[in-house]
C-alpha cells in the first residue's frame, strides 16, 4: 500500500463520514461538524491527488530546481485547498452565525423545526 | 388597408381602447355595438371575394423558413364568420340595455379580443393563426366566464381546465401535422395526412385524433359534453348566448375545416355506407345529442337546462357532418346558423327574465307572460325553432340532418336523433310551462317588460328565424357557395325549397308555410264562431273544491314546477351517476389537489432535503450506467 | 479589454465602502449597478466580441481568464437588469449589511458568467451562495433564518461535490481551463468521465432548482422579500441558465456540437428535467402562498429551459434562449407585483388578494400578461420558446416525446393555477376595509415596462431572433466560438 | 219558504225562442254531462244507471271529472257545512249553462240528519237546484227518470236555475255567509297553516 | 282551388275522426253489454262544447287551442287519403312527425296556462309517454323509409298497389305488431292513458278546458285520430283504392285499438315508457335488422 492509496482512502472515508453525518444528524451544529468532516476529506483528496511518492517541495530556490521539476509535488492542489480551507472556514462561521440565529427564533438547534409558524407576511 | 387586417385591427385596437374609459359603461358597450356592426358590414361586404388574404412574416425559424402568419377570406370561414357577427351584434344591441349600474359585467374589453380571435379562427389559412387565435379564444373566454364573481371563477375553472387540455391536444397535433408537411399551411397538411392515411393508417388517426379531441372539447361533444353547464350558466347573461352559439361553432368549424376533407379523401375502411371514423364521430355525436337532452330534461336551473340544449344541437351538427354527404353537411350548416339564431333568442330573453328577476331557478318563477308577453312571444317562437317544429328554421335543418342519415343508412344514429328532438320538447316545454306560464308569484306583481332595447334584437331574431322558415333560401345560398369551395358539386338550391338524396323526397318550405296558415284560419274560424269566453283568475282552477289561497298557499307554490319529470327521472336515476362526466373530472380534480398538497407539504417539511440530494446523485448515476 | 475587471471589482469595492456609508449606501449599489448594466451592454454592443481576457497577463491555461462571447455578455446584461430592478423595488429602509451582501452578490454572478476558469467558478458559485443566504436571513424572523440554514447546508454539501469533481477534473487532464478541458474531453475514459459530470452537476443542480435537489427554493423564495426573490430568481436562476449552457453544453459537450458527450446522462438530466416540470407544477397547483406558487413555477420554467437545453438540436436550443429571456421578464414583473400585493394586503395567501386589479388595473392587468407568458399563450414571449422547444423535441426519440406530453399536460395544471390566481385580483373586495400600504407607482412601471416587452416579444418574437440566434450559435458551434476564442489556432 | 218554481211558470209562457236557441237546447239536451259530487249514500246509486243495466249513456250522458268539463252537479246526499262551501265553489267553477240535481230527502230536507248542528237542511237555500229527487235513497229508476226529465226541461228551455242564482245572487250569498260564519275556526291555532319546504338546488 | 280543398279535406277528416269517436264508444258499450250512445253522439258533444259559455284564464290558452288544432289539420293535410290529398306534396313523413308536434306544443302551452298543477303534470306525463312512443314509431317508419329509399308516404302505400298480398303487413308482420302497441300509446288509449287518468290527475291536460277549449281540444282529437290510423293504412294496408276503402281501414284499426282500450288497465308512466322501450322498440327493431340486412 502506497503512501497515495493511504491518503485515498482515508479522504474518502472522510468524505462518506461527513455525508452520512449530514444525512443523519438533526442537530445543526453537529450537522455542521459533519460539513467540515467532509471539507477536511476533500482538503486531503486534493491534496492527494498532487501528491507525488518522494518528490519534493515545489519551491525553485534555485537555477539548478529546474531540473528537478519532475520530482516536485503539483503546487496547484495545494493552491486549491489553501483556497478551500478559506473558503470551508468562512462557510462554518457564517453557518454557526445563522445557528445562533435560529436558535434564538426557534428555541432549538433541531434543524427539522417547523419555520413559518406564527410570522406575519413581509412583503 | 387590406380588409383582412382591418377586421383583425379594428376589435383589437378598441378593445384596449374601451380598458381605458371602463368606467363609462354605456360607451364602451355601445363601442362594442360599433365594432360588432362594422364587422357584420365588412363581413357582408366581402361575400364572394374569395381572393382576399393578408399575411405577414415574422423573425421567427421554423423548418428553416420563417414563420408566415396569414389569413385567408374562404366561403366555409365567411359563413360562420359572418353568422357570428350578426349574432353579436344582436347581442351587442341587448348588452347595451342589459349591462347597467346592477348587471355590469365590465367584460366588454376582453370581449372584444373574443371577436378578434374569433375573426383570426375563422379566416386562419395557417396552422399557427389558427392555434394562436384558437389560445386566445380559450384564455379570454375564461376571463369572461369568471368576470369577477368567485361562483363564476369555479365554473370558469372547470371550463378552463378541459379548454386548456383541448389547446394542448391542438398544439401537439398542429406539430406532428406540421412536421409532417414541413410547413403550418392548412391546405398542404390536409394532402400531407391523406398521404399519411395510406402508409400507416393507425399514425394518422392518432394525428387527426388529437385534432378531433380539441374540436370535440371546444364543441363539448362527449365525452367532454359537462362543461357547458357549468360554463354557460355562471357566465354573464348576455354573453351566454355568444358562449353557447358561436363559442359552440369553433369545433363545428375545426371539424369541416380539416377532418371532413381528409375523411373524404382518404381511402378508409368502410361501415355501411360511410368511413369507420366517420361512422365513430357520428356515434359520439348521437351519444352527446341523447345524454344531453336526459341531462336537460332533468335541470332546475334555466340557464343550465340551455346549456346542455346547447350541446344536444351541436351534437345533431356533428351527426350531420359525419354523414359525409352533401345533404349532410348543408343540414349542418343551415343548422349551425339556426343554432346561432334561435339559441340566442332563447338565451336572451332569459336573460330579460333573469335582469328583471334576478332569478334563475325554474320552480321559483312562474306566469311571467302576463307581465313580458313580448319575452313569451319570442321564446315562444325560438323554442318552436328549437324543437324543428315546423314551419320555423329549426325545422329544416333537423330535416335535412334527418334526410341525410336515413340516405346514408345510419339507423341507429337517426333514432338517436330522433330521441334527442322528442327530448328537446320536453325540457323547452319545462322551461316554456315553468318560467312564463302557470301562476304568477306575488313579488313579481309589478315587473315590466324588457327594455326596448333588448326587445328590438330578440324581436329581429324572433322574425330571422320565421323568415329562414319560411324562405330557406337565404341560407342554402351561400352554403351553396361553402359546399362549392369544399369541392363539392351542388346543383343551385331554390328559394323555397330544400332537396335531399332519398326519392321523391324534396320539401317547398313555403308551400308548407300557406298549408299551415290555411290551417289556422279554419281553426281560428272555428275558435270564433263558437260561444264566448269569459276571463278568470289565474288562481281560479279547479282543486277539488278547495280554495287554495285559504291554505296559505301562494301562486308560486300552487305551480308545479319542481320536480317536473320526476317519474321520468326515476327511471334515469341509476344511469345518472354514471354518465356524470363532472364528477369524473371533479375526482380526478380532487387526487391532483391531494398530490399537490403532498409534495408542497415535501417542499415545507424539508427533513429529507439532503436525502433528496442524494437521490438525485442516484439518479444521475444510475442514469449515466444504463 | 482588461477593463471587463471593473465589472467584478468596482461592486467587491462598493461592498467594501459600504459597511462605512450610511443613507447613501442605496444609491451607490444603485450607480454601481446601474455602471455595470451600461457598461455591459456597451460591451455587448461593441464588435470586439468573443474576447478573452488574461487577467494578471497569465495566459490560459496557466492564469486565470475571462471569456468575454455574446452568451456571456448577453447573460450579464439580463442579469445587471435584474440586480437594478430588485434594488428599486427595496421597501423600506436597509441597513449597510444589505447593500454590501447585495452587491458582493452582484460581483460573484457576473463572476460566475465570465469565468473561463472552473475552480474560480467554483469560488464565485460559494459567494453567490454566502450572499444569497445572508440576504434571505437579512429579515431575521424565524422563517427567513430556517430557509437560509437550510439553503446554507445543502449548498455547501453540493460544492463539496463540485470541488471533488473539479479535483478529480484537474487530476485526470490536469488543467482548470473551461476551454482547455472542452477541447480535451474525449481523451477521458468513459468511466471517469461519468463520475466527473455527476459530481460536477450534483453541485450545480441545487443552484439549478431542479428536483430533486431544490428543497430548498421555496422556503428561500418564501423567506426573502420581493427584492431577494428578482435577485434569485433574476440572478441566480439567469446565471444557473448560463452554467448549463457553459459547463454542459460547451465543457462536456461532443466536439463542441452543443451535445452533452455521454448520452446516458444527457437522458438521465432529461428525466431530472421532466420530473422538475410535473412535480413543480402539480405542487403549485394547490399552494395558496403566493410566494410559493411563484417559486414552484420557477423550478418548472427551470426544468422546461433544461429540457430545451438538453435536446441538442438548433430549433430546442433556440427556444431554450427564447424561454431564459421570456422567463427571465415574466416571473420579474410576477415577482415584483407580488411584493407590492403582499405589502398592500398583509397576507400571503393569493386568495386574500381581491381587489387588487380592480384598485390597480394596470398591475393587475401586468400580472395576468406575465402569467399568460409564462403559460405559454400566443402573443406573449413564452408562447414562441415553448412552441420552438417542442417543435425541437418532436425530431428526438420517444424519450422526448413522453416529455412533450408531461410538458403539455402541465400546461394545463400550470394555466388552470395561474389564471385561477389572476383572476382572483379582480374579484370584488369582500370588506371595505383599506389596503394596509399603498402600491408604489414606480414598481407598477416597472412591471408594466416589463409587461410591454413581453407582449412585443410575443407579438413580434423577430425582435430578439438576432440575440438569441448568436446565443444558439454559439453553442452550437463551440469549438470555433468558445475554444477558439481562449486559445486562438489550437483547432 | 217559497220557492218559486221557474220551470212551471215558463211552461205556461210561449215558446218564443230563436231558432238558433232551440237548436243549441237539443244539442244541450243530447250531450249532459254530469259531474257527481259524492256527498252521501247516493254515490251508491250511480254505478248501477252507468253500467249495463240502465246504461245511461245512450243519452249522451257521461260523468266527467272536473266542473269545467260538466253541465250538471249532482249532490248525492247530505250536505254538511264544510261540504257546502265546496260545493258552491265547484258550482261557480262551472260554466254556463248548468244544472243541478238534488238527490234523495237529505238535500231537500235534512233527511234523517235534519237535527245535525253541522249538516245543511235546505241545500235550495245556497245554490239553485233544478232538479230534486225524492227518496231515501232514490231508486237508479228514479235516478234515471229524473235524468229524462232534465233532458226534456232543458231541451224546452225550463231549466233555468243558474239564471235564478245570477239573479238572486244577493240571496244566496247571504244564506251562504250566513252559513259559513258558522265555520270559522274558534281558536287562531286551529286554522291550517301550510309549511312549504323550499328545496334548493337542482334536482341533478 | 288549393284553399277550398284544404278546407273540405279538413272538414271531412274532423267528421270522420268524429264519427270514429261515436262508433268507438259505441263498440265500448257493447263490450260492456250495454247499449251505448248513437254514433254520432261525438258530433252532439262538439255542438254542445262549442255554442256553450267557457272560461278562460289568459291568450295563450286561447293560442294553444287553436295552434294545437291547426297543427294537426296541417298534419292531416299531408297525409295521402287513397293516393289523394289537398294539394300536390310528397308527403313526407318525417315532416307529418314534426308538423304533429305543433298539436301538442300547443296542447302543452293552452294547458299549463291554466296553472293548475293537474294539467301540468298531465302534460308532463303526455310529453313523457310521447318520448317513449316516438322512438318505437320511428324505428318503424325507418325500416318503410329504407326499404322504399323514400321518405314519402305516397311511395310506401303506392308500393302496396295491387294484390292484398302485396300489402307491407304481410312483408313486415313484426313491424306491424309494434305499430299496433305503439298507435296505442300515441292515441292515448289504455294501457298508455296515464296523462289523462281522470281518478288520478282530474283527466289531466283536460283539466281546466272547458266549453270551447274542450271542444277544440275533442276536434284535434278527431283528426289526430284520423291522421294516426292514416298514416297506419298507408304504411301497412296499402293505402286504399278509394277514400272509402281508406275510411274502412282506418275504422278497422281503430277498432282494434277500442277493443284494445276495453280490455286493458292502465300503465304508471314511467312502465308505460319502460314497456314501449322494450317490447314494440324491440320488436320493431329486430324488424329494421332484417329490412337493413
Amino acid at each position: 500500500m502506497t503512501m497515495s492509496n493511504i491518503f485515498l482512502i482515508s479522504s474518502t472515508s472522510l468524505i462518506f463520514i461527513g455525508l452520512f453525518g449530514v444525512l443523519t444528524r438533526k442537530n445543526i451544529v453537529k450537522i455542521l461538524l459533519s460539513l467540515n468532516i467532509i471539507e477536511t476529506g476533500i482538503n486531503l483528496l486534493l491534496v492527494a491527488f498532487g501528491y507525488k511518492e518522494g518528490g519534493k517541495v515545489p519551491i525553485l530556490t534555485s537555477s539548478d530546481s529546474i531540473n528537478h521539476l519532475g520530482n516536485m509535488v503539483d503546487p496547484v492542489p495545494q493552491a486549491l485547498v489553501l483556497t478551500s480551507i478559506v473558503i470551508g472556514l468562512g462557510t462554518t462561521a457564517f453557518a454557526l452565525g445563522l445557528t445562533i440565529r435560529y436558535y434564538k427564533t426557534h428555541g432549538t438547534l433541531n434543524i427539522e423545526a417547523n419555520d413559518e409558524e406564527e410570522v406575519t407576511a413581509h412583503e | 388597408m387590406n380588409i383582412m387586417l382591418m377586421l383583425l385591427v379594428v376589435p383589437l385596437i378598441t378593445a384596449f381602447l374601451t380598458m381605458a374609459i371602463l368606467k363609462h359603461q354605456k360607451t364602451v358597450w355601445t363601442i362594442f355595438l360599433a365594432v360588432s356592426g362594422y364587422l357584420s358590414y365588412a363581413l357582408f361586404t366581402m361575400y364572394g371575394k374569395w381572393d382576399l388574404s393578408w399575411s405577414i412574416e415574422l423573425g421567427f425559424k421554423m423548418f428553416g423558413k420563417n414563420v408566415v402568419l396569414s389569413l385567408i377570406n374562404s366561403p366555409l370561414g365567411w359563413f360562420f364568420a359572418f353568422f357570428a357577427s350578426l349574432t353579436t351584434l344582436l347581442i351587442a344591441m341587448f348588452s347595451i340595455a342589459y349591462n347597467d349600474e346592477k348587471h355590469d359585467s365590465k367584460t366588454a374589453p376582453i370581449w372584444l379580443l373574443l371577436i378578434f380571435s374569433n375573426i383570426g379562427i375563422f379566416f386562419a389559412k395557417d396552422w399557427l393563426m389558427f392555434f394562436i387565435m384558437w389560445e386566445a379564444m380559450s384564455t379570454t373566454a375564461y376571463f369572461i366566464i369568471a368576470h369577477g364573481k368567485e361562483i363564476s371563477a369555479k365554473a370558469a375553472k372547470f371550463y378552463l381546465s378541459i379548454s386548456l387540455i383541448g389547446t394542448s391536444t391542438l398544439l401537439l397535433g398542429i406539430i406532428l401535422v406540421s412536421r409532417l408537411s414541413q410547413t403550418f399551411d392548412i391546405g398542404v397538411s390536409i394532402d400531407s395526412l391523406v398521404k399519411l392515411f395510406s402508409t400507416n393508417y393507425s399514425a394518422a388517426l392518432l394525428y387527426i385524433g388529437l385534432f378531433i379531441t380539441t374540436f370535440l372539447i371546444k364543441s363539448a361533444i362527449f365525452p367532454f359534453y359537462m362543461w357547458p353547464s357549468k360554463a354557460y350558466a355562471e357566465s354573464p347573461d348576455d354573453f351566454t348566448p355568444f358562449l353557447s352559439t358561436v363559442m359552440s361553432k369553433y369545433g363545428v368549424y375545426g371539424l369541416i375545416l380539416f377532418i371532413l376533407p381528409i375523411l373524404a379523401k382518404s381511402d378508409l375502411p368502410m361501415f355501411g355506407k360511410i368511413s369507420q371514423p366517420a361512422y365513430m364521430l357520428a356515434v359520439l355525436g348521437a351519444i352527446t345529442s341523447v345524454l344531453a337532452t336526459i341531462l336537460a330534461i332533468f335541470q332546475t336551473d334555466m340557464k343550465k337546462l340551455f346549456a346542455y340544449s346547447s350541446v344536444a344541437n351541436v351534437g345533431y351538427i356533428v351527426m350531420g357532418l359525419a354523414t359525409m354527404s352533401v345533404v349532410g353537411i348543408q343540414g349542418a350548416l343551415f343548422h349551425s346558423v339556426n343554432h346561432m339564431i334561435f339559441k340566442t333568442a332563447i338565451f336572451l330573453s332569459l336573460a330579460a327574465v333573469i335582469y328583471r328577476t334576478g332569478e334563475r331557478d325554474m320552480h321559483k318563477l312562474g306566469g311571467l307572460v302576463y307581465k313580458m308577453p313580448l319575452t313569451f312571444l319570442v321564446y315562444l317562437l325560438a323554442i318552436i325553432s328549437a324543437a324543428g317544429i315546423p314551419p320555423l328554421s329549426g325545422f329544416t335543418s333537423k330535416w335535412l340532418i334527418v334526410q341525410a342519415l336515413m340516405a346514408q343508412k345510419m339507423l341507429f344514429v337517426v333514432v338517436a336523433m330522433i330521441f334527442a328532438s322528442t327530448g328537446a320538447f320536453m325540457y323547452l316545454l319545462r322551461c316554456l310551462a315553468s318560467v312564463f306560464l302557470g301562476q304568477l308569484p306575488d313579488k313579481y306583481k309589478d315587473i315590466k317588460e324588457a327594455p326596448l332595447l333588448m326587445a328590438i334584437p330578440m324581436t329581429i331574431l324572433m322574425l330571422l328565424t320565421l323568415a329562414i322558415g319560411v324562405i330557406p333560401g337565404i341560407i342554402t345560398k351561400p352554403i351553396d357557395a361553402v359546399l362549392t369551395g369544399m369541392g363539392y358539386n351542388v346543383e343551385p338550391s331554390s328559394w323555397t325549397t330544400v332537396h335531399t338524396a332519398l326519392a321523391k323526397s324534396d320539401l317547398n318550405l313555403t308551400y308548407l308555410f300557406y298549408v299551415f296558415m290555411v290551417a289556422c284560419v279554419i281553426s281560428l274560424i272555428m275558435y270564433l264562431i263558437s260561444g264566448k269566453q269569459e276571463k278568470i283568475d289565474q288562481i281560479d282552477n279547479y282543486t277539488a273544491g278547495e280554495n287554495p289561497l285559504e291554505w296559505d298557499t301562494t301562486p308560486d307554490r300552487f305551480n308545479f314546477a319542481y320536480g317536473f319529470y320526476q317519474p321520468f327521472k326515476q327511471m334515469f336515476n341509476p344511469m345518472l351517476d354514471l354518465i356524470s362526466f363532472e364528477r369524473w373530472m371533479s375526482s380526478f380534480g380532487r387526487i391532483v389537489e391531494r398530490a399537490s398538497s403532498a409534495l408542497s407539504l415535501l417542499y415545507t417539511r424539508s427533513e429529507g432535503a439532503i436525502l433528496m440530494l442524494y437521490i438525485g446523485i442516484a439518479i444521475l448515476i444510475i442514469g449515466g450506467m444504463m | 479589454m482588461n477593463s471587463v475587471l471593473f465589472l467584478i471589482v468596482i461592486p467587491l469595492l462598493g461592498a467594501f465602502l459600504a459597511l462605512f456609508g450610511k443613507k447613501a449606501n442605496r444609491i451607490v449599489a444603485i450607480l454601481i449597478t446601474a455602471f455595470t448594466e451600461i457598461f455591459s451592454i456597451m460591451i455587448y454592443l461593441s464588435d470586439k466580441l468573443p474576447v478573452s481576457v488574461a487577467i494578471g497577463g497569465w495566459q490560459a491555461p496557466y492564469g486565470i481568464n475571462f471569456v468575454l462571447t455574446p452568451l456571456s455578455v448577453g447573460f450579464i446584461v439580463l442579469i445587471n437588469l435584474a440586480a437594478i430592478i430588485s434594488l428599486f423595488i427595496i421597501r423600506g429602509e436597509k441597513e449597510y449589511q444589505f447593500y454590501s451582501t447585495y452587491l458582493v452578490l452582484l460581483a460573484a454572478a457576473n463572476g460566475i458568467v465570465l469565468t473561463g476558469d472552473i475552480f474560480n467558478f467554483y469560488i464565485f458559485s460559494e459567494l453567490t451562495t454566502f450572499a444569497i443566504t445572508a440576504l434571505i436571513a437579512y429579515p431575521r424572523n424565524r422563517r427567513s433564518t430556517g430557509a437560509a440554514i437550510k439553503y446554507l447546508i445543502l449548498a455547501s454539501t453540493a460544492s463539496s461535490f463540485l470541488l471533488i469533481g473539479i479535483g478529480v477534473v484537474y487530476k485526470t487532464l490536469g488543467t482548470l481551463n473551461i476551454a482547455d478541458i472542452a477541447s480535451k474531453i474525449d481523451l477521458l475514459n468513459p468511466l471517469t468521465l461519468e463520475l466527473i459530470i455527476v459530481l460536477i452537476l450534483t453541485g450545480i443542480f441545487v443552484e439549478l432548482e431542479l428536483f430533486p435537489f431544490n428543497m430548498w427554493v421555496p422556503k428561500a423564495y418564501f423567506a426573502g422579500t420581493a427584492s431577494v426573490n428578482v435577485m434569485l430568481h433574476g440572478m441566480l436562476g439567469t446565471a444557473g441558465a448560463y452554467i448549463i449552457a457553459r459547463i454542459l453544453l460547451t465543457m462536456f459537450a461532443v466536439n463542441g456540437s452543443g451535445m452533452l458527450v455521454n448520452a446516458n446522462i444527457a437522458n438521465a438530466i432529461i428525466v431530472i428535467a421532466m420530473l422538475t416540470i410535473f412535480v413543480s407544477e402539480i405542487a403549485a397547483f394547490n399552494e395558496k402562498k403566493l410566494k410559493k406558487v411563484l417559486a414552484f413555477s420557477s423550478m418548472g420554467q427551470m426544468g422546461l429551459i433544461i429540457f430545451g437545453f438538453m435536446i441538442g438540436n438548433e430549433q430546442a436550443l433556440t427556444g431554450a434562449f427564447y424561454m431564459v429571456v421570456a422567463n427571465f421578464l415574466a416571473k420579474i414583473i410576477l415577482f415584483v407585483l407580488t411584493g407590492e400585493f403582499i405589502a398592500m394586503t398583509g397576507s400571503d395567501n393569493w386568495e386574500d388578494m381581491k381587489g387588487i386589479g380592480r384598485k390597480h388595473p394596470v398591475a393587475g392587468v401586468s400580472f395576468v400578461i406575465g402569467s399568460l407568458s409564462l403559460m405559454g399563450v400566443p402573443f406573449f414571449a413564452g408562447f414562441w420558446g415553448k412552441l420552438a422547444v417542442i417543435q425541437g423535441a418532436m425530431s428526438g426519440n420517444s424519450f422526448m416525446i413522453t416529455g412533450i406530453v408531461i410538458i403539455l399536460i402541465t400546461a394545463v395544471v400550470e394555466g388552470v393555477y395561474f389564471l385561477k390566481i389572476s383572476h382572483t385580483f379582480f374579484l370584488k373586495k369582500e370588506d371595505e376595509k383599506e389596503f394596509n400600504a399603498k402600491a408604489r407607482i414606480h414598481s407598477i412601471v416597472i412591471a408594466a415596462a416589463l409587461a410591454v416587452i413581453v407582449l412585443a416579444i410575443g407579438v413580434h418574437p423577430g425582435l430578439i431572433e438576432n440575440n438569441v440566434n448568436r446565443a444558439t450559435n454559439e453553442i452550437l458551434n463551440s469549438t470555433s466560438n468558445y475554444v477558439d476564442v481562449v486559445f486562438p489556432g489550437r483547432y | 219558504m217559497q220557492i218559486i218554481n221557474y220551470a212551471d211558470e215558463e211552461r205556461r209562457q210561449e215558446d218564443n225562442r230563436k231558432l238558433w236557441d232551440k237548436v243549441t237546447a237539443y244539442f244541450r239536451s243530447r250531450s249532459l254531462w254530469m259531474l257527481h259530487y259524492c256527498t252521501g249514500c247516493g254515490a251508491m246509486e250511480l254505478p248501477p244507471i252507468m253500467t249495463s243495466r240502465w246504461d245511461i249513456e245512450r243519452f249522451g250522458i257521461v260523468p266527467m271529472a272536473t266542473p269545467r268539463q260538466a253541465d250538471i252537479l249532482l249532490l248525492t246526499g247530505y250536505a254538511s257545512t264544510n261540504t257546502m262551501k265546496r260545493i258552491i265553489r265547484t258550482y261557480e267553477q262551472m260554466p254556463e249553462p248548468k244544472w243541478v240535481i238534488a238527490f234523495g230527502s237529505c238535500t231537500v230536507n235534512g233527511g234523517m240528519y235534519w237535527d245535525s248542528y253541522n249538516t245543511v237542511n235546505n241545500v235550495g237555500e245556497y245554490i239553485p237546484i233544478d232538479i230534486t229527487i225524492a227518496g231515501c235513497m232514490p231508486r237508479p229508476e228514479a235516478i234515471l227518470d229524473t235524468m229524462v226529465k232534465l233532458m226534456n226541461m232543458v231541451k224546452s228551455g225550463d231549466a233555468k236555475a243558474f239564471q235564478k242564482y245570477k239573479d238572486n245572487y244577493g240571496y244566496y250569498k247571504a244564506n251562504q255567509d250566513k252559513l259559513f260564519a258558522r265555520t270559522a275556526p274558534v281558536l287562531e291555532s286551529a286554522s291550517l297553516k301550510y309549511v312549504h319546504n323550499e328545496t334548493e338546488g337542482s334536482e341533478q | 282551388m288549393v284553399v277550398i280543398n284544404i278546407i273540405l279535406y279538413s272538414l271531412f277528416a274532423i267528421l270522420v275522426g268524429l264519427i270514429f269517436m261515436g262508433i268507438g264508444r259505441k263498440v265500448s258499450a257493447r263490450m260492456h253489454l250495454r247499449y251505448g250512445p248513437p254514433f254520432y253522439q261525438s258530433i252532439l258533444d262538439i255542438f254542445k262544447l262549442m255554442s256553450r259559455k267557457s272560461f278562460t284564464h289568459n291568450f295563450v290558452m286561447d293560442l294553444g287551442m287553436v295552434m294545437a288544432l291547426a297543427g294537426l289539420l296541417g298534419t292531416m293535410l299531408y297525409v295521402p287519403i287513397a293516393g289523394h290529398s289537398a294539394f300536390i306534396s310528397n308527403s313526407n313523413i318525417i315532416v307529418i312527425m314534426y308538423l304533429m308536434a305543433i298539436g301538442s306544443l300547443g296542447m302543452a302551452m293552452a294547458v299549463t296556462a291554466s296553472g293548475n298543477p293537474n294539467a301540468t303534470i298531465g302534460i308532463s306525463r303526455a310529453l313523457t309517454m310521447m318520448l317513449g312512443y316516438e322512438i318505437p314509431f320511428f324505428i318503424i317508419v325507418l325500416g318503410l323509409i329504407i326499404s322504399n329509399n323514400s321518405s314519402s308516404i305516397s311511395v310506401i302505400a303506392a308500393s302496396q298497389a295491387g294484390s292484398i298480398w302485396n300489402w307491407n303487413i304481410w312483408h313486415m308482420p313484426l313491424g306491424y305488431i309494434a305499430m299496433e302497441i305503439t298507435l296505442q300509446a300515441m292515441m292515448g288509449e289504455k294501457p298508455f292513458d296515464a296523462m289523462i287518468a281522470p281518478a288520478e290527475v282530474a283527466s289531466g291536460p283536460m283539466v281546466e278546458l272547458s266549453g270551447k277549449y274542450l271542444g277544440l281540444g275533442l276536434l284535434t282529437h278527431a283528426v289526430s285520430i284520423f291522421v294516426e290510423t292514416g298514416l297506419m293504412v298507408n304504411f301497412f294496408f296499402g293505402g286504399g283504392s278509394n277514400p272509402i276503402d281508406f275510411v274502412i281501414k282506418q275504422l278497422g284499426i281503430y277498432l282494434i285499438a277500442v277493443i284494445f282500450d276495453n280490455i286493458f288497465p292502465r300503465y304508471k308512466i314511467e312502465q308505460a315508457v319502460k314497456f314501449l322501450w322494450i317490447f314494440p322498440t324491440g320488436i320493431a327493431v329486430v324488424q329494421l335488422l332484417l329490412l337493413a340486412f
